[in-house]
């Protein structure tokens, strides 16, 4: 039975990632990029859990309940609590929506022809759907080349990472467990630091906003 | 080994006595040609020999350069009346007539003509080195081609050697390698040795002068010895210049006769070249100094073309 | 002499734990130091183990210490200790409050990358390889001014989505090795010959893993962060990024080429490379050539020279030997230059180079040992960067390099001037006599400033050993030639 | 240990002491320890070459830590010419160096980085392979560059001369290290022994011999690489540049011999021709900058760029006529080329000691304001005389011998046994006859203006009123240097056997001595013997010293303070002729070439136009390669480094972007 719902619950899943990440580049509120970041890590955690039940492996589910506290939870709420002190909580980005969303679509179109290329000897559901990752980590990047504001600029670095599982996890079924929790170590603890510096930013500057950081060149 | 010794001492004795009277001669037709009387051709001999017994005076910060360059003059003219083949092209032992050995040890004589002019101390000197030197280095190039062309005939650049050629095949004389040469070479032995129409030897105009502005502060047997080197590199040259063109009457094989023959040869071309070059000065104003340039490379223009020509032609 | 791999991880922890309770008492400010010197000491152990012919593995083989891992670990703590040992003089200008946490993570720092050196498992060295971006980043912010803080900020950025691009294409890697039936990211595994892994999995993953860890070895386009965050660190945290932490990260870059060269043959990275190996020439000579900012200069000297071993990597196993050596030679070089750098940024209180004129008459006692490092720096001899420069120039005209290598030549060219010219700009002349009104024409020539103003000592042996290292055939010799070999370096 | 092995291991020794004596020693005996030392090793460079270019054995093999071929030094007999010498100007600058270093030249950095210098420089000719070559090139450099270093502080213009030095130096070694790297890579071995088997009408010896004869062209100061030479070497004392002009240059030379006779010979013609080029045009310009400069040491340094052409004119007709089986006169050239080189280094190392002498002596390099050095510092007057005859080519020194012997080759060159050899031959040998004649020309001009200006006539200014003879050490190396480049012209015969015995094997020239030490060059049947022609000339001598004596016996010599002053009375020596006056007429001819700039400014009396209170000339000749090659392409430089700031602006945006762009890149890459 679970065979047959298998593939609808993958695309739900993945269609969730790719539908939350392109609504971030659309819209400029922090607090509500904040909830659609948590939507996502929300999804990539049933994703992992989706997977893990189709393989069958009780390592994954772990994996799937640490995604859904780091991602959906911890992180979201450590930016929350960051936005909250700002006094500017909407951003101007460099990018306008409309033209945000046109290359949001590039970017897809672009992920999925290099994607099935890359899996071209893989027909599994899974491998098929990997697209959406690399959609995800590209998205993820034009966020952090279009934003302005110290913490949508971490939102993006935690889009560009939740692809990177994203494609992870449908590839090969996610890398081992202890890296796994390395990995998440690492970027909770990019994530603190990029939140020590914002505020200490906000100390110096007042804002957060990154094009101040313009005083060291050539 | 002996003849040659014998004919290199016969010329520089002649051509020490030579060459005043080659000056006075020229002088003489030239004062003719003018319509004046002239000071007869003799007077060079008596000018030297009224300059040397006179006490020389010497500038107080100058060195010993005014006293060792005239002597080096005279040497360095000396040296090319032994060397060149003037009488006869029998050769020195290891130390043939080789044409860039002459042009060095006559360039040793412009320098030490140059120094003496620096080594007064005065603007006059100084501007007359100063010329002289460039004119001895734009005419340089031209005095080697030409060496260039006369030595592919022969295949060497041994002067008797070049002069037995032209004497054995006189068809060489008249080619055009050789007629263009000899104009070149006929200009630049003209700079080398002060004529007109680059110098202008009678010259009392301080501002056109060249040899005779680095002569100026010298005196007594300095200024001999500078006259009279000057006087036999003139002969000297004319000398070559004279048994390259008409080669008959020098020398090739020792015998008394033949020394007389040659002699008498090599007095009469020097002294109908002489002749002729004085003629050929009535009618040439001296050219401008920057005007010289010019000229030299018209000279060097020919030598070029006549060693251009050699390919050409022969 | 497994036991030499517990060293360089457990040794520094301990310190930096005994740095955050210690305080900032002077035993404590040796942590450090101290943890440099544990490195270096298991780095030699392991080298004598390794040209003993063992190979050194722990936690199942989780850290495997082959010659280059041995090598590397070596270079690492060698850099380390004169980093740390010549900025002991300055560190103690830093605000005592934060002088702990100083310590310890420079201490967590040297462990995280002896670890990246030593894992054998590519995931494991991602992971070690992002950790020395989350140690530095307080680091690099350490002054606490707007400057050092955009610094880290523009370091922590783009540093780590640098490296999570790598992790992408070890992802990709790991994706690739499913065909074996054992996904594995263990590099001894990857590294054989005979495995089917999936050719385009692999071209994409080693791509990506390469464009990744390129950015934390500061290869053009990628290497924006560095001359912002070498200048803004404090002196002996640049000079271990510079010298250790850019050479960490290109041999990762390294051991990833010959996973993909055994699968897809070396065509594709030896194209990659040279490009990210002539961009960063092409970047460091154009910004060198007005250059103003002395630490600046060296930074954009550091991307000169990671791009030229970047073109040895290119070239390949007849390079590889010259490109580790060129690794020892300019981490050395370069730590000793910013440990100089940030005496002098210190005593003439400004980073500028138009502030800072005729350093050899007034501090002869700085000037000296810059003169001299810089003239390693820019690859005369004795000094192995020289060694370095010609073994790869010549390596790759005989692999039919000769286009890229004769532009790398241009290059360095332009790099050499500029350089020199920055450099004499700054040591050399007359100093300028006072300012125009008052003072009296006596009173400006003061005595010259002899002292080092820190602790000669690292200087000294620091250059000593680039200058004598390139002339000692054995052991380095064989050393190097079983770290190339490792790599596929037919030796 | 044979005895070449134990000379280099012995001048391993001597560099080890000397820098660590300069480094230790206390400044008072500093210059005395550090210059003997440098001394002998230069002395011991002298013997080693001596024992190798007569055929000794040895090698030293240094170890290295890449795994390369060995790194062996083992000078053969060509090598053992050049490192003779290099070695024996090493010994000449040292040994006035003891003499003449004072503050800065007498530092710790002086010292120690002259004897690196010196030590580098004397085994690059010892290098068998491409990387030792390269290393002891490289460190011969460093040693010269810190050696201009050592006088940072006392000269203001140090730090322009550094940096051109340094990055033209750089060129060099990168066109060595290219066009060597050409070869390794085409013949797969580092060893010059393999690179000789490289078929020199291959396309990689084509592009390996261009890049190399730039590269050592460079170091023999030829144009248009000699940019460095007028700024670097006025800057250097005497003995350095001595060092610099009289020895490195010949490193140059031994390089672009190495290919031409060692690694490459019978390269194709057009090999030749380029070499020719190079050469002619570097004499030209050369002996045209060199006359018309009034500095002295500028004038010195652009005779060598002079010299250095004509060395490389006869190693190109050399390449050109053996090409085209003129091998007699192919050898005379090879050999021309090899008499011009150690007789430059005789005269041109002579010539810079004199005129760090004068330097000394009156602190003053300017022509303009010597003058009347002669008679106050006779030794160096005489020296420099010597040498300045020999840098003219004239009789009876080496300079003479070497360039006679170069014209020979040419004159005998287009032709053999009447039958034109090529076209190329003979339309370049009369156009290279007519560049030497025009080059020796000029030089004649050029060394009767610096001998004339500053040593004759009337002081110029009061500190060369002030002038002093240098101290006895000074002189020392002065009369050796002078009594070289005269007996070396005097027994050129000896001298050009052991030449032709040093390019041996492959090429044998056939000379032979003949007379008193003259020279008998069979090949194209022409012989010099200087020594019968100085006797001849003492013979002549004779009856006219006897006239003299006569004449002085009766007529003794008046000396007056003006005796006509070019018929004025007020005569100062301020209205003698300068070096700029001198060179004035040459100037104008040559205008379009020099490009000078002049500025005249008349100053009038009052109201007055016609009354000239004061006339101010200013005239100033630059280096035409200079302000019309190098400057653009450097302002062109300069304009792009700020212009590239702009990529590194400090905005984060920018440059995630860089990165993005290279992840799109990649992407599309790995997906095609």
């Amino acid at each position: 039975m679970f065979d047959t719902v298998y593939p609808q619950l993958i695309g739900l899943c993945t269609g969730a990632l790719l539908l939350t990440s392109a609504l971030l580049v659309w819209r400029h509120s922090l607090l509500a990029s904040i909830r659609l970041l948590s939507v996502q890590g929300f999804a990539l955690a049933a994703l992992v859990a989706v997977i893990g039940l189709e393989e069958g492996e009780a390592e994954v589910i772990i994996v799937s309940v640490l995604v859904l506290l780091v991602k959906g939870m911890a992180l979201p709420w450590v930016l929350a609590h960051e936005t909250r002190a700002t006094t500017r909580t909407d951003e101007a980005p460099r990018l306008n929506p409309t033209a945000g969303l046109l290359t949001v679509a590039l970017l897809t179109i672009l992920s999925y022809v290099v994607a099935s290329r890359l899996l071209s000897g893989d027909t599994s559901i899974s491998a098929h759907a990997a697209p959406i990752g690399l959609a995800m980590v590209l998205i993820g990047f034009l966020l952090l080349v279009t934003r302005r504001q110290a913490g949508s600029q971490l939102i993006g670095f935690l889009v560009l990472d939740n692809g990177i599982a994203t494609v992870a996890f449908l590839t090969s079924g996610g890398v081992p467990l202890f890296l796994e929790l390395g990995i998440s170590l690492d970027v909770l603890l990019v994530v603190v630091i990029l939140y020590v510096f914002a505020g200490r930013m906000r100390n110096k500057f007042g804002n957060t906003d990154i094009d101040q950081l313009r005083k060291l060149h050539d | 080994m002996i003849p040659a010794i014998a004919v290199a001492l016969l010329q520089l004795v002649l051509f020490v006595l030579l060459s005043p009277l080659l000056i006075g001669v020229i002088r003489q037709v030239r004062a003719r040609l003018e319509g004046r009387a002239g000071a007869g051709v003799w007077q060079p001999w008596r000018d030297v020999r009224k300059l040397v017994a006179k006490d020389p005076v010497r500038a107080a910060d100058s060195s010993w350069m005014l006293a060792a360059g005239p002597v080096t003059l005279l040497v360095s003219s000396l040296l090319l009346c032994v060397l060149l083949p003037l009488v006869g092209t029998l050769p020195l032992p290891l130390v043939p007539s080789d044409l860039f050995v002459i042009v060095s040890i006559m360039l040793i004589g412009v320098v030490a003509l140059a120094l003496v002019g620096l080594d007064a101390g005065t603007a006059f000197g100084g501007m007359g080195s100063s010329r002289h030197m460039t004119v001895a280095a734009l005419v340089e190039p031209t005095l080697l081609l030409a060496v260039y062309a006369l030595s592919i005939p022969a295949g060497t650049s041994t002067l008797s050697l070049i002069v037995e050629t032209r004497l054995q095949n006189p068809a060489v004389i008249i080619s055009p390698v050789s007629l263009l040469a000899m104009v070149a070479l006929a200009i630049a032995i003209m700079a080398e040795t002060s004529r007109l129409p680059i110098d202008n030897p009678s010259t009392h105009l301080e501002l056109t002068m060249l040899h005779e502005a680095m002569v100026l502060e010298a005196s007594g047997r300095d200024l001999a010895w500078l006259e009279l080197g000057s006087w036999l590199k003139l002969a000297a040259l004319l000398g070559l210049l004279g048994n390259l063109i008409l080669p008959w009457g020098v020398l090739t094989e020792f015998t008394v006769a033949g020394v007389l023959v040659g002699l008498a040869a090599v007095t009469a071309k020097i002294l109908l070249l002489g002749a002729l070059l004085s003629v050929g000065e009535v009618f040439l104003a001296k050219v401008r100094l920057f005007r010289v340039p010019e000229l030299l490379a018209g000279s060097f223009a020919l030598a070029l073309l006549a060693v251009t020509a050699s390919y050409l032609v022969a | 002499m497994n036991f030499a791999l517990w060293i360089p991880l457990a040794v520094p922890v301990t310190l930096a734990v005994l740095s955050l309770t210690g305080g900032a008492r002077p035993p404590g400010r040796l942590g450090p130091v101290a943890s440099s010197a544990a490195v270096l000491l298991s780095g030699l152990l392991l080298v004598g183990a390794v040209l003993a012919g063992d190979i050194p593995s722990l936690g199942g083989g989780l850290l495997r210490a082959d010659a280059l891992s041995a090598y590397m670990l070596t270079v690492v703590g060698a850099v380390g200790l004169v980093s740390t040992w010549g900025g002991l003089g300055h560190a103690a200008a830093a605000p005592g409050r934060f002088a702990g946490s100083y310590d310890a993570l420079i201490s967590v720092f040297l462990a995280a990358m002896s670890l990246a050196v030593l894992a054998d498992n590519i995931g494991l060295m991602w992971a070690a390889v992002e950790a020395t971006t989350i140690t530095t980043a307080f680091l690099v912010g350490h002054h606490r001014t707007r400057s050092s803080l955009e610094a880290a900020w523009k370091y922590v950025i783009l540093g780590s989505v640098g490296v999570a691009i790598a992790l992408l294409g070890i992802v990709l890697i790991y994706a690739a090795s499913r065909g074996t039936g054992e996904p594995t990211l263990s590099w001894l595994v990857l590294s054989r010959t005979d495995l089917p892994l999936d050719p385009a999995l692999i071209r994409a993953g080693g791509a990506l893993a390469v464009l990744g860890f390129a950015t934390k070895a500061g290869l053009a386009p990628m290497h924006s962060w560095l001359p912002d965050a070498h200048s803004q660190a404090p002196a002996p945290v640049s000079g271990l990024m510079s010298g250790v932490l850019l050479a960490v990260a290109l041999y990762a870059i390294l051991r990833i080429q010959t996973i993909t060269d055994a699968v897809i043959g070396p065509d594709f990275l030896r194209v990659m490379l040279s490009i990210g190996g002539l961009l960063s020439l092409f970047v460091a000579a154009t910004l060198l050539i007005r250059q103003r900012d002395f630490k600046r200069m060296l930074a954009y000297s550091s991307i000169e020279h990671m791009g030229m071993m970047a073109v040895g990597a290119a070239i390949g196993p007849a390079a590889l030997p010259a490109v580790l050596l060129y690794m020892l030679g300019h981490g050395l070089t370069k730590a000793t230059l910013f440990v100089i750098s940030g005496r002098i940024l210190e005593v003439e209180g400004s980073p500028r180079i138009d502030d800072v004129r005729a350093l050899l008459v007034r501090r002869p006692g700085l000037a000296v040992p810059w003169l001299i490092a810089m003239a390693a720096l820019v690859g005369f001899p004795p000094f192995s960067i020289f060694f370095s420069e010609v073994g790869i120039i010549v390596a790759g005209f005989g692999a039919g390099m000769g286009v890229v290598v004769g532009i790398a030549l241009v290059l360095l060219l332009v790099i050499f001037a500029a350089l020199t010219r920055l450099t004499v700009a700054m040591t050399v002349g007359a100093p300028t006599v006072g300012a125009p009104t008052g003072t009296a024409p006596g009173s400006v020539r003061a005595a010259p400033d002899r002292s080092a103003h820190g602790p000669r000592l690292p200087l000294i042996l620091a250059l000593g050993t680039t200058a004598v290292v390139a002339f000692i055939a054995e052991p380095v010799g064989t050393l190097l030639a079983r770290a190339a070999a490792v790599l596929g370096g037919a030796q | 240990m044979t005895p070449v092995e134990a000379g280099m291991l012995g001048q391993v020794a001597l560099l080890a002491a000397a820098v660590a004596a300069a480094l230790l020693v206390p400044a008072r005996w500093r210059s005395r320890v550090g210059g003997i030392l440098c001394t002998l090793l230069a002395a011991a460079g002298v013997v080693t070459g001596v024992i190798a270019l007569s055929g000794g054995q040895g090698s030293l093999t240094i170890p290295a830590a890449l795994p390369m071929d060995p790194l062996v030094l083992s000078p053969d007999r060509l090598g053992g010419l050049v490192m003779v010498v290099v070695s024996a100007v090493g010994v000449l600058a040292s040994l006035f160096g003891i003499g003449s270093a004072r503050v800065a030249s007498a530092s710790r950095t002086a010292w120690a980085s002259m004897a690196v210098f010196l030590f580098g420089m004397q085994l690059v000719p010892a290098a068998t392979d491409v990387v030792s070559f390269l290393l002891l090139w490289e460190i011969m450099t460093l040693g010269s560059t810190a050696l201009l270093l050592a006088h940072h502080a006392t000269r203001g213009t140090v730090a322009s001369a550094l940096v051109w030095y340094s990055a033209m130096s750089q060129l060099s070694f990168f066109f060595v290290l290219a066009g060597f790297a050409v070869l390794a890579g085409a013949t797969g071995d580092t060893g010059f022994a393999a690179l000789a088997t490289l078929d020199p009408a291959s396309w990689q010896a084509g592009l390996a011999f261009v890049l190399l004869l730039l590269g050592f062209g460079g170091k023999a100061e030829l144009v248009p690489l000699h940019v460095w030479v007028p700024r670097v070497l006025p800057e250097a004392p005497g003995h350095v540049a001595a060092a610099m002009s009289g020895a490195m240059v010949n490193i140059g030379v031994y390089g672009a011999l190495l290919v031409c006779v060692r690694l490459l010979p019978n390269g194709p013609a057009w090999w030749g021709v380029l070499i020719m080029v190079l050469g002619g045009v570097s004499a030209l310009y050369g002996i045209l900058q060199a006359s018309v400069a009034s500095n002295l040491k500028v004038l010195l340094a652009y005779s060598t760029t002079e010299n250095m052409g004509l060395v490389f004119l006869g190693l190109g007709a050399s390449v050109l006529l053996r090409r085209d089986h003129a091998t007699g006169a192919a050898d005379a050239a090879l050999l021309a080329a090899l008499l011009l080189m150690v007789s430059h280094a005789a005269f041109k190392a002579t010539l810079f000691l004199g005129a760090g002498a004068v330097a000394r002596s009156t602190r003053e390099m300017n022509l303009d304001r010597l003058g009347g050095l002669g008679g106050r510092m006779p030794w160096t007057a005489g020296a420099f005389g010597a040498a300045a005859l020999g840098a003219a080519a004239l009789p009876v020194t080496s300079g003479f011998v070497a360039e006679w012997m170069l014209l020979q080759a040419l004159v005998h060159g287009s032709r053999v046994g009447g039958e034109v050899v090529s076209v190329t031959a003979s339309v370049a040998m009369p156009l290279a006859v007519a560049v030497i004649a025009l080059t020796a020309g000029l030089a004649l001009l050029t060394f009767v203006k610096a001998y004339g200006i500053a040593f004759l006539a009337r002081p110029r200014s009061e500190k060369a009123k002030q002038a002093r003879e240098v101290p006895l050490i000074m002189r020392i190396p002065l009369v050796i240097g002078a009594i070289l480049v005269i007996g070396l012209g005097l027994l050129p015969g000896p001298l050009a056997e052991a030449l032709a015995s040093a390019v041996g094997p492959a090429f044998t020239p056939d000379v032979r001595t003949i007379g008193l030490a003259g020279v008998d060059a069979r090949g194209i049947d022409v012989v010099l013997d200087p020594a019968t022609v100085v006797a001849i000339a003492a013979l002549v001598l004779v009856p006219v010293l006897a006239a003299i004596l006569v004449s002085a016996r009766r007529h003794p010599t008046r000396v007056s303070p003006l005796p006509w002053a070019g018929g004025g009375s007020r005569l100062r020596p301020r209205m003698q002729y300068t070096a700029t006056s001198y060179a004035e007429p040459l100037v104008r001819v040559f205008d379009d070439v020099l490009r000078p700039t002049r500025d005249v400014e008349v100053t009038h009396v009052g109201e007055s136009r016609y009354l000239v209170e004061r006339v101010h000339v200013e005239q100033s000749v630059s280096d035409v390669i200079e302000t019309r090659f190098y400057r653009p392409v450097l302002g062109l430089a300069q304009r792009f480094g700020i212009l590239a700031r702009r990529a590194q602006n400090g905005s984060i945006h920018r440059y995630l972007s860089y990165s993005f762009v290279a992840l799109l890149v990649v992407l599309i890459v790995v997906s095609l």
